[in-house]
């Protein structure tokens, strides 16, 4: 089947006053993948991934180049056009759980508020479809939806989160480290409920992490990111036997791995 | 970084300045503040009178250097003696916890619930107008805040992981407090008594406008407001220039706070 | 390499309960023996760390009993613990709040030198008195030039903090270094020079190590034995040769799923 | 609802503690309430006539006897005789009060004008002008002694202009100078702390959330964000709104507006101290229920508050 691709980034340069944040990259992310990208602290990861929704902070711009998300150039949109695409078309997941909801709303009230903005359902089927998305994500459905989020686990917490992006099947869902702040458990579980969900709803996962680990088991396409640049790129298989570049060797051998013990980790990075 | 030491050079210079008034006040006013010269009476500004003179004939020039020594002084004395009281009682009862830390919360929330203005009014009520009662009024107001803030510097440091590392170095709570804690408390501490200054010097003058601070004569520049009061028609001066004076001071001092907690903030915040 | 004997460290049937009656550390019995690293897995709130403040008397414990070096450290009250408390010294998770942001480096690397006056680190024993000289010997061995040691802490990277919290670690020469997560905020690369720079130093001093991780990957390269800890109990315990067995808890493999995917 | 009960409880024990403090002043403090009774109308009196007054009022109990008089009489609403004016302290107290309070209120109502909208706004376009006028405002107004700004006020308004009146208060025009000037003052202060809670609701991780939602920039403010920064703010006016009472103290005297801050400034020069310790009550008690307002609009605001019961932060 011939693959459409979801999201191309070209050429793309984010700065912060003079300072370079991240300098011409290239990537495309088609229908049904698991791009991940990854790369260490300051690589400039999660502000790529936060340029795609139009979510800069103010005082870093997209310099030059282009993000096109079905053809269409998200860069020079303007906010309120942009707007139309977050939580529809792109939606996000990020690493602070406790920041996905607002404290003093339920998480009901909250996936009600989305769907009214983005849809005109009616209020019951509205309700349907969020206890739905909930019962997607295996949560207790009622429960939760009446709860507020200091009334729910961590694990628990980012399966709502997941619920909320997926609600309106987006083509593209951001997870910007979703599983770091989790136990290593609950982070695989949360990796498994992505990997289904996107089988299920045929989007495209564009994964940010600092953890190859989690690469090798979901990801198919990866980006090895260094100070804002893309050091190797391709699909998974190819990248993790035979990696091109310093770096990315660097990076797979500085993993204590279970099954080979060795004395010394290889650090010449 | 230019701007940053331009802007300590001046706030320096300033510091100078005003303590260069405070302490030797009394030797550089041309006249004696107090002697009244009836002839002399709401004399316009003139070479002889700097500033003119007042209703009964007194330099205003001299007047409004001495007051800056009460008004002035009396703010910094305040402010010495509720470090002295507050910091000590608040580094104590955060750093010790339990029971005395409960007993000294309730006796802040006490004094916290009621405005301050209130309760200084209310304590110079009940021991009588004066300077002394004023500067005891305000004393107890003011030691609260400081042990508020020494308690909760000590209570947010002493769950930091270098503070375990001191007791596993087996240090005493005593060596952790001087070396650890002291510091920080030292930063916050500065911040708020400079931006606190402002205010002691706003309520030493409001109070001794409303008669409950200095006494008739002594030349305080609150009191110089109120005297000033029958006199709009022919002679403004006597009420602007008080109360210029006042805010210059406290504008120097506000201007020196906001500097500091700028400055303190950048450490705060990388630390 | 590993100095069979001597018991360093013996815990036995030590519980920890928080007043809300959760048993943070249900009947643990370990025992770490001279030179050697013991590895402790868990997930949080499996109580590892709870684990590690009683050990290091941060926290009192409610039942059982540690001996470090044969000589009890729990029930002894706060003089006599002195002597005892200076074997032992600890690394944590987050190198910021490890170091005091108002001092100087040099300060906090030297303040268990300056304050254990007694001490008398056999690496140091030629400049015990000249304290810059042994704060430049105790950043070359951690490998951090000495410039840093005029610093502040938010001068430098979380990669050279650890190495500072290490360096004071070692400075006293205790007999075990308690490390809970000490790579888990630092970055794969850095992680991994900060896990070589342990291991050197173990066999160079031949100090022993508890290695507290969630992470099952570091924790079997850095020990010998390894524990596994679930909900305040030890669930499992072998040694690194048999990981794989089947003969490991149900709970070990599902750990071993995940890591080594 | 147990959490509200246990609050009430303690405020009145507050309160009786108050009652206790101010009667111990009152007994402690210098110079004999019998002898200020009499010569107040400078009539040379003799030392029987003191000892008979002395006697009848019963200066001469025990200490906790009069106490408990005192505490009868006071739950009779009887809070003894002004020395000055000899009517009872109650009326006293009771017809200058609403004097007081709608001065309070037009102060704080001329605070919310001018400190909400120019805090909002150097919050939400921080670093650009008007961030940088509203921090001027704000060092300025903290420097400026606000009964020498009503000094100014009545030089321009009333000397030179004669447009409004700098005495009494039968009418509203008495009303605008004195609340401008403790409006003012009190909006500099109010002004900083409102941006800054702001500022921080603006920076919470759920507003990036619920951007990242597509949720209009509108309804972010008004369900998300102004919501959040609405307990912090509901604290710093429960303090300010503390404050301003001590403020029209001042004010009061300034335009000899005839409140219950005047009173007791006269009263604190003549020694009556029945006049005192009755506005200790009184601000003791307005000082509670303000606390209590407060309490109750976290338990409102706050969700985990009312759920978990946890107190205030």
């Amino acid at each position: 089947m011939i693959q459409v691709t979801v999201l191309a980034i070209s050429d793309l340069t984010i700065q912060h006053r003079k300072t370079m944040i991240v300098q011409n990259i290239e990537m495309s992310v088609d229908e049904g993948d698991w791009f991940a990208l990854v790369g260490e602290s300051g690589s400039g990861k999660s502000v790529t991934a936060a340029a795609i929704g139009g979510l800069l902070p103010r005082e870093l711009k997209a310099a030059s180049g282009s993000i096109l998300l079905d053809g269409k150039n998200l860069v020079n949109l303007k906010e309120r056009e942009l707007r139309k695409y977050r939580g529809t078309v792109i939606s996000y997941i990020f690493q602070d759980y406790q920041g996905a909801f607002t404290p003093f709303m339920k998480i009901g009230a909250q996936l009600d508020e989305m769907l009214r903005t983005h849809t005109n359902h009616s209020k019951k089927e509205r309700k349907e479809r969020a206890l739905h998305s909930l019962k997607l994500v295996e949560l207790p459905e009622e429960r939760v939806y009446n709860s507020y989020s200091f009334q729910l686990s961590g694990g628990q917490l980012q399966r709502a989160a997941i619920a909320m992006a997926m609600i309106l099947e987006p083509k593209l869902l951001i997870a910007d480290e979703p599983t770091t702040a989790l136990d290593s458990m609950t982070a695989a579980n949360i990796l498994q409920l992505m990997a289904d969900l996107k089988e299920k709803a045929g989007c495209a996962v564009f994964f940010i992490t600092h953890d190859l680990r989690h690469v090798r088991k979901y990801a198919n396409k990866v980006a090895i990111m260094r100070n804002g640049v893309i050091v190797e790129s391709g699909m998974k298989s190819n990248v993790f036997h035979q990696p091109k570049h310093e770096y990315t060797k660097a990076l797979f051998e500085a993993i204590p791995s279970l099954r080979k013990t060795s004395a010394r980790l290889s650090s010449h990075l | 970084m230019i701007h940053r030491s331009r802007a300590r050079i001046a706030v320096i210079v300033t510091l100078a300045i005003l303590a260069f008034i405070l302490i030797l006040a009394p030797y550089i006013a041309p006249f004696d503040p107090t002697q009244v010269k009836m002839e002399e009476r709401l004399k316009p500004i003139s070479m002889e009178h700097l500033l003119g003179t007042d209703h009964l004939g007194r330099d205003v020039f001299s007047r409004i250097l001495t007051g800056a020594q009460t008004t002035v002084g009396a703010s910094f004395l305040i402010l010495f003696i509720s470090l002295l009281v507050g910091v000590p009682f608040g580094l104590l009862s955060g750093y010790l916890g339990g029971k005395i830390d409960r007993i000294f919360m309730r006796i802040v929330d006490a004094f916290m619930t009621f405005p301050d203005y209130i309760v200084a009014i209310i304590l110079s009520g009940f021991l009588g107008p004066g300077m002394f009662n004023l500067v005891l009024a305000i004393v107890m107001v003011k030691w609260v805040g400081y042990a508020r803030l020494a308690r909760s510097v000590v209570l947010t440091e002493k769950q930091k992981d270098y503070i375990s590392m001191a007791k596993i170095n087996g240090m005493s709570s005593l060596n952790i407090l001087r070396r650890h804690m002291i510091p920080h408390v030292t930063g916050n501490v500065m911040v708020l008594a400079t931006l606190d200054i402002g205010k002691i010097i706003l309520m030493i003058a409001s109070l001794s406008y409303i008669g409950l601070g200095a006494q008739p004569p002594a030349p305080e520049w609150g009191a110089m407001l109120n005297e000033a009061k029958g006199f709009f028609y022919n002679a403004p001066q006597l009420m602007l220039i008080p109360g210029l004076s006042i805010m210059m001071v406290v504008l120097i001092f506000n201007l020196l706070g906001d500097y500091l907690r700028d400055h303190f903030d950048v450490k705060n915040q990388k630390g | 390499m590993r100095v069979v004997g001597q018991e360093i460290l013996t815990v036995k049937n030590l519980s920890k309960e928080y007043v809300c009656g959760h048993k943070a550390v249900d009947q643990v019995s370990l025992t770490v023996n001279k030179g050697e690293c013991l590895g402790i897995v868990g997930e949080s709130g499996s109580g590892k760390s709870t684990l590690a403040r009683c050990l290091l008397a941060l926290e009192k414990i409610d039942e059982g009993e540690i001996l470090l070096k044969e000589k009890s450290l729990y029930n002894a009250n706060k003089k006599s613990l002195h002597p005892v408390r200076s074997e032992i010294q600890a690394v944590f998770q987050n190198p910021s709040a490890s170091l005091n942001p108002k001092l100087k480096i040099i300060d906090s690397l030297m303040e268990p030198l300056d304050f254990q006056r007694k001490i008398q680190p056999s690496f140091l024993m030629d400049i015990r008195n000249q304290r810059t000289k042994m704060a430049e010997r105790l950043f070359e061995m951690v490998g951090l030039p000495s410039k840093y040691l005029s610093y502040y802490p938010h001068e430098l990277s979380g990669g050279q903090k650890q190495r500072v919290i290490i360096a004071r670690a070692i400075s006293i020469e205790p007999a075990l270094i308690i490390l809970d997560e000490p790579t888990a905020s630092l970055d794969v690369s850095i992680q991994a020079k900060i896990l070589n720079l342990l291991k050197d130093l173990q066999e160079d001093l031949g100090i022993s190590y508890l290695f507290i991780s969630h992470d099952l990957a570091a924790v079997n390269f850095m020990s010998q034995r390894i524990i596994v800890m679930k909900q305040g109990q030890i669930v499992d315990q072998c040694s690194k040769h048999d990981l794989f067995s089947d003969r490991r808890h149900p709970y070990t493999k599902d750990l071993l799923h995940v890591f080594e995917a | 609802m147990k959490q509200i009960g246990k609050r009430l409880l303690e405020l009145c024990l507050f309160l009786f503690l108050l009652s206790i403090i101010s009667f111990v002043f009152m007994k402690a403090a210098p110079g004999d309430p019998v002898r200020y009774m009499l010569n107040i109308d400078d009539v040379a009196i003799s030392n029987e006539q003191i000892e008979s007054l002395r006697e009848e009022l019963g200066f001469n109990d025990p200490v906790y006897i009069q106490y408990w008089n005192w505490l009868i009489r006071f739950f009779q609403f009887d809070l003894g005789d002004s020395f000055m004016t000899k009517q009872p302290v109650i009326e006293e107290l009771a017809s200058k009060i609403p004097a007081t309070l709608t001065l309070t209120f037009s102060s704080m109502v001329v605070m919310m004008l001018i400190a909400v909208p120019l805090g909002t706004l150097a919050a939400l376009y921080k670093n650009q002008w008007i961030d940088h006028a509203s921090r001027i405002f704000a060092l300025i107004g903290a420097s400026v002694p606000s009964f020498w700004l009503g000094l100014l006020f009545i030089q321009f308004f009333s000397v030179e202009l004669g447009v409004l009146p700098s005495m009494g208060s039968d009418g509203f025009f008495h009303l605008i100078m004195p609340s401008l000037t403790l409006g003012i003052a009190m909006a500099a202060v109010y002004v900083r702390l409102l941006r800054s809670s702001l500022l921080e609701s603006l920076g919470q991780d759920f507003i990036r959330s619920a951007r990242a939602r597509g949720l209009s920039p509108k309804r972010i403010f008004i369900y998300h964000t102004f919501r959040h920064c609405l307990t912090p703010v509901i604290t710093i006016f429960g303090v300010s709104l503390g404050s301003l009472l001590g403020g029209t103290v001042i004010i009061e005297v300034l335009f000899s507006y005839p409140g219950v801050g005047k009173l007791v400034v006269e009263a604190i020069i003549r020694r009556d101290y029945p006049i005192i310790q009755g506005y200790v009550l009184f601000m003791g008690l307005f000082v509670v229920i303000i606390n209590l307002l407060v309490d109750l609009s976290y338990r409102y605001l706050n969700p985990e508050i009312r759920l978990k019961g946890a107190d205030r932060q």
